[in-house]
């Protein structure tokens, strides 16, 4: 093996020193839009954070299955490539625990990895990496791993049960790893900015059924924001009644508390963002206030995020319960294909109300 | 080129009606494209199949797996590609009510794609991520091992698989174990080169990777049939590999002139019946309902229902779903059985192989010379 | 590639038609005990039941790392390979998702494999392969899948966090999966016997410190007996306090109760046995007796099973709680080496006994 | 045997002082050998260790990647084996407190075993399923290539890590980046072969896997520093097989008396020297108290404490563990600084790389000839 051999040049590292941008390129049009003066989609937002902390932070980088010649699979870093270079957007081999353990390896040495699973549903290859090494880093002494799992979730695409699920319950149970669940652009932008930044490791939910939906379009703050994870958003005020939701669910519920409205009953909505560390303190008070307490989220119903909450509300909110703590919650099922079997599948806004209306009456 | 030393292709190994089933499941898939493709534009498709394509050669793969004396093996197709599942039995209209979510029976409106997992006629359905496949399918050919059956296992994968660890990991078991298990690397058209050569992912476990790369249809249909022979004789796994795909080279004139039975009259009749089904298949589809909701609630486990629940003396329960409904009578009434429909494929019953062959018996087309 | 080469001897199947067993050797030791009229260790129980299944059902075989020529990490199948042979006591390569994937293979063949994991922590390997194909298949239409993993879990032998894992909260929230967690030998044996001829995939729980300790050795039924899954058991009959546990914590609730029947307060024990399916309605029960639930469980704090039995009891038992609904269990961390810390993490009898004071007093 | 062509070894290229650190670790893996042994009879250590063996050769591996002009690798010792971790300056002590479960700083009381990340001076402890270490050094590798440094990434497994996804994944990663990673496949005595060959797992990746099996230590050393110029000058990663070990042949007569600086009086020195540092670690280690449980309930994440939460206007809980000791001031106290021990090497400070020697200046023994 002749060490004299020159190394072939397609796969060369950009310079001797840290890698330069190919050209300073004008930003594609996805992350154009705050710049421009227009509201921007959940895709696009991310697409922003994504943007604007790499520009921020050289150590930022991102690593995925066909995010940089095919600008991924739902076009959220087209043209990163050519303005960060294949340095800092890293096509990688199928192999999402392969990629996910050597982006713990560059956070070890300063970097900050985002890691895009294609769909979160391919995390699972990553399972292992992720709960041993990476989550159990800080806590080995071996120093903390500020890496982001970024990517694709949730039901109502007719995608069927490999590309349609929702992830946070298999890392929930898991200390040392935070998740956030956004439901909106400017939370979306703002959560990604604080998960690149925070010095753990964080998964990344972005529900599909919001990325590009034209009613979501917000319009974003023009200067650099992040939003703190761990807090939660009070989405609707009300003191009839608590619904905690979080990520595509916070719109549904708030069309339930419209229904509700109707009928004379103010429900108090509370977007959760982030899932884990969980902002207790915010459920507690709002129970405190309202006495009645509705889960709703899309993951399916056994072992799913209602029950933490339900205890940590009996812990710390007992007192102040007039009514059972309820949740609405997809049916416990793989995620059906077809379209009528999936709707019936997902928790709808009549499933909401209806809840709601008995613990109202309670 | 073909390693010296071979044996070389039998044609007479072949039946007249072995060599007329290939003819039939290639153009079958062939009529499958284009018929998708309307599908897609009617808006009776998603757009995601606009790009389904069905690999010929993986057809004939299939049915080399499928020519006597074997019988009984197990095949898993790619990844949408139903072309080896119409060679084992599958049928059009079974891949059109996946694709289209349709149909009574839970496996085509549930999972969708390409879910035909059936023993009894050889399949196992393709679900999940790149590359697990190859550890299920070592797990099928351990089973034959065990028995000490002379049958064998196929599966194809995509020839990024080997980028997965899970594929490194079947491989493994396949090979510690020298099970009879066949693994096919197929790609469709555009398919980026994978970083490895899947020769050397085969010497990784003491094998060859016999490239067909270019390979008339007949050789194809040879070299399986050799490895075949060589796994139930227990000289464990191969590796196949498909090669690149260059559409319009491999099902064309001089592929099929080439091909035993691959005459005029065979090729024509053939044809027409291929198209045929393809066509009345669709036709089925459009009448098809869709499917009931009730069916979303059939148990994920085997032994027990799904519902939420709902007893008289209980306060009732709100965040049970929909608790109208939620009766126990309308879960039974879920589990009725259904009408028997043995060729629709959607039940899969553990157990002993099948056997025999897949097309119905054909008439010669009124205009055949 | 010749088709003529012979095979190689030392891989051959045993034979042509069904493999035979080498010889009809002796019993081993460790599967003798209840035919010699000995009380059975919990590791002798689970290796009575998997030898009586082998025997009882030629479809029955094992997968694992070391389980034959070696007899297994815990000497648990020691004298297997000799009785039953290599194609039903299969050495595998380290590679957990492979032979756990190669299991539903065969159990799609209609075997009925038998999964050893060397530590419960190495099936995170497997959770890809457990969650998206095994716990679907049914659901997809694929066909029932009965297969076993099984093999040592939890904490308190100073093993440190990568061998001394609980692992039943990654496999909760999947539908299609079953999970049961014995607490005594003769449980054991009856729940594995039950969990082998389950038509569903089972992951089975078997606590490390509960294997040998002479302390809960148990004279076991002489005849073949089986322990519906799905079953709770009262482990103690009370009616001030609904203490509901599972595995190693039984035998320290029962201690607690001890502690607190000294002074005057009668706690009900259950142990849950299986916990996916759950049985609800003996928790259910036992609340509206006493009207007060503590949850103990080994396993670690946020997202613990404790959480999902509250917003049950919730929904079925609200009106019969007198105080809230609390739960002793691990600090979220993973599990610390060194013993002063270990013994710090896990939950005590103190803690347990603790928390049933104040309960009874709320 | 080398393959023809390949360039010879300098022994001048290695300073005396280089030559003798590689030595001094050497000894210390033999004196730590042994005092673990004594350990695990006392009682003072568990049985598990009674196995515990240091491969030397990896030793040497482990100090080539120091041999100037090199700097600032970093390296991850294979399970258990901590030879290449003292060659990177972790010291007999450190090992000792992890496998005692003594010491106030995290890593040593919290994770057992092998826990001495610090990539300050070039270390990543192995932790985890086999395996999994050459994903993350992949990543480390990665690190140096996007900030166009030349250093190298040294990931040691055992020969059976060939059998995971794990590895593969890994593998793939590097290789279809090209990263500067050198992996060594080393195996404790007794070890199983593996079902698969090295050399064909490399070739998998398009690399040639070099046998380092029955080579003396100069070409041990030799072979790394080759592999190693090759990966710092963007040729991609190596893989290197130690093969099965037999202990006797790895560190005698023969093999010392032919290493660059290996004369009677450097090699009495170095020895004297090591087995000094190890019996004042085992001494150290015995006065050590024993950890403090309040460190268990430092956060698992950097930011948040994990004590259940406790609060005056809050019914008090009992689910939390040791309401009494709960407040926060109490977790304020386990966050206190340590006092300062640079040489701990138990909390890792994620930066640029240290340099220099490992080896403290040695003083010659009293009776160097
Ligand atoms: C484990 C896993 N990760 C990600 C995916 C999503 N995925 C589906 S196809 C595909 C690309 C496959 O590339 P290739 O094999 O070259 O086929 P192509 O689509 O390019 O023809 C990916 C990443 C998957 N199916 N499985
Ligand atoms: C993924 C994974 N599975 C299981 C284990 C448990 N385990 C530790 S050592 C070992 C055997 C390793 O065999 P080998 O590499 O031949 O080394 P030996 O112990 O035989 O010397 C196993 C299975 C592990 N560490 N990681
Ligand atoms: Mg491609
Ligand atoms: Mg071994």
């Amino acid at each position: 093996m002749p060490t004299d051999a020159p190394p072939e040049p397609a796969q060369q590292p950009g310079g001797a020193g840290e890698a330069q941008p190919a050209a300073r390129t004008a930003p594609p049009e996805q992350v154009a839009r705050t710049r421009m003066g227009q509201p921007a989609t959940f895709l696009e937002a991310v697409s922003e954070a994504l943007w604007e902390e790499m520009e921020r932070d050289e150590r930022v980088f991102l690593l995925g299955e066909d995010i940089g010649a095919y600008g991924g699979a739902f076009k959220l870093t087209k043209g990163f490539l050519e303005r960060f270079g294949p340095l800092r957007v890293v096509d990688t081999p199928i192999a999402e625990g392969g990629f996910t353990g050597a982006a713990a390896g560059a956070a070890h040495m300063g970097l900050r990895p985002v890691v895009e699973m294609q769909f979160m549903d391919f995390i699972s290859p990553a399972y292992d990496v992720l709960t041993n090494y990476v989550a159990t880093s800080l806590y080995r002494g071996a120093g903390p791993l500020p890496l982001v799992v970024r990517g694709p979730v949730g039901g109502g695409a007719r995608a069927g049960p490999f590309h349609s699920q929702n992830v946070e319950m298999a890392f929930f149970h898991t200390p040392g790893l935070k998740i956030v669940y956004p439901s909106t652009p400017r939370d979306a932008k703002g959560l990604l900015k604080s998960a690149i930044r925070d010095d753990n490791p964080v998964i990344f939910e972005e529900h599909k059924g919001l990325y590009r939906a034209p009613r979501f379009r917000e319009l974003l703050p023009a200067e650099d924001y992040a939003i703190p994870l761990g807090k939660a958003r009070v989405a609707l005020e009300g003191d009839d009644l608590t619904i905690v939701t979080y990520g595509l669910m916070v719109h549904r519920c708030l069309e339930a508390a419209d229904a509700l409205a109707r009928d004379g009953i103010r429900a108090e909505v509370i977007d959760l963002r982030t899932l884990l560390p969980m902002d207790e303190d915010a459920v507690v008070a709002s129970v405190r206030k309202t006495s009645k307490l509705l889960i709703v989220h899309e993951d399916t119903r056994t072992g799913g995020i209602a029950g933490e909450i339900a205890i940590r509300m009996n812990e710390r909110a007992f007192e102040w319960l007039d009514g059972p703590i309820l949740r609405v919650a997809a049916i416990d099922s793989p995620v059906p294909f077809a379209a009528p079997l999936e709707d019936y599948f997902l928790p709808s806004v009549g499933d909401v109300t209806a809840a709601g209306r008995y613990l109202h009456k309670y | 080129m073909p390693p010296a030393g071979e044996e070389t292709f039998v044609a007479g190994a072949l039946s007249a009606r072995d060599a007329e089933d290939m003819l039939y499941c290639g153009f079958q898939a062939g009529a499958l494209e284009g018929a998708v493709r309307d599908l897609v534009q009617t808006g009776a498709l998603a757009r995601d199949f606009a790009a389904f394509r069905v690999d010929r050669r993986a057809v004939v793969v299939a049915c080399a797996m499928r020519t006597p004396p074997s019988g009984g093996d197990i095949c898993c197709p790619g990844p949408l590609s139903p072309g080896p599942a119409l060679a084992f039995g599958a049928t059009p209209l079974e891949f059109l009510r996946c694709a289209a979510g349709k149909g009574t029976s839970p496996a085509s409106a549930r999972a969708g794609g390409r879910s035909w997992t059936d023993v009894r006629r050889g399949l196992v359905a393709c679900e999940g991520p790149a590359g697990g496949m190859t550890q299920v399918m070592a797990g099928v050919a351990f089973a034959f091992q065990r028995r000490g059956q002379s049958r064998a296992a196929l599966v194809f994968e995509d020839r990024r698989a080997v980028e997965t660890g899970r594929w490194h990991e079947g491989m493994s078991f396949a090979t510690a174990l020298r099970v009879p298990l066949i693994v096919v690397l197929a790609s469709v058209p555009g398919a980026q080169a994978s970083a490895f050569d899947p020769a050397a992912a085969a010497a990784n476990y003491g094998l060859e990777a016999v490239s067909l790369a270019g390979e008339p249809l007949s050789r194809v249909h040879e070299r399986v049939a050799a490895a075949r022979r060589r796994a139930v004789e227990g000289g464990g796994p191969s590796l196949l590999d498909l090669g690149p795909r260059h559409v319009d080279d491999e099902w064309n004139e001089t592929q099929l002139a080439e091909w035993p039975g691959g005459g005029q009259v065979a090729r024509r009749r053939a044809e027409k019946a291929a198209v045929a089904a393809v066509q009345s298949a669709v036709a089925r589809l459009a009448a098809e309902p869709a499917p009931q909701s009730a069916d979303a609630l059939a148990s994920a486990l085997s032994d027990a229902p799904m519902l939420p629940h709902w007893t008289r003396d209980d306060p009732p329960n709100p965040g049970a779903r929909r608790p109208a409904l939620a009766g126990h009578e309308r879960f039974g009434e879920s589990r009725r059985p259904e009408p028997p429909n043995p060729g629709d494929g959607t039940h899969a019953i553990v157990g002993e192989p099948g056997s025999g062959h897949i097309r119905p018996s054909l008439p010669d087309p009124p205009d055949a010379d």
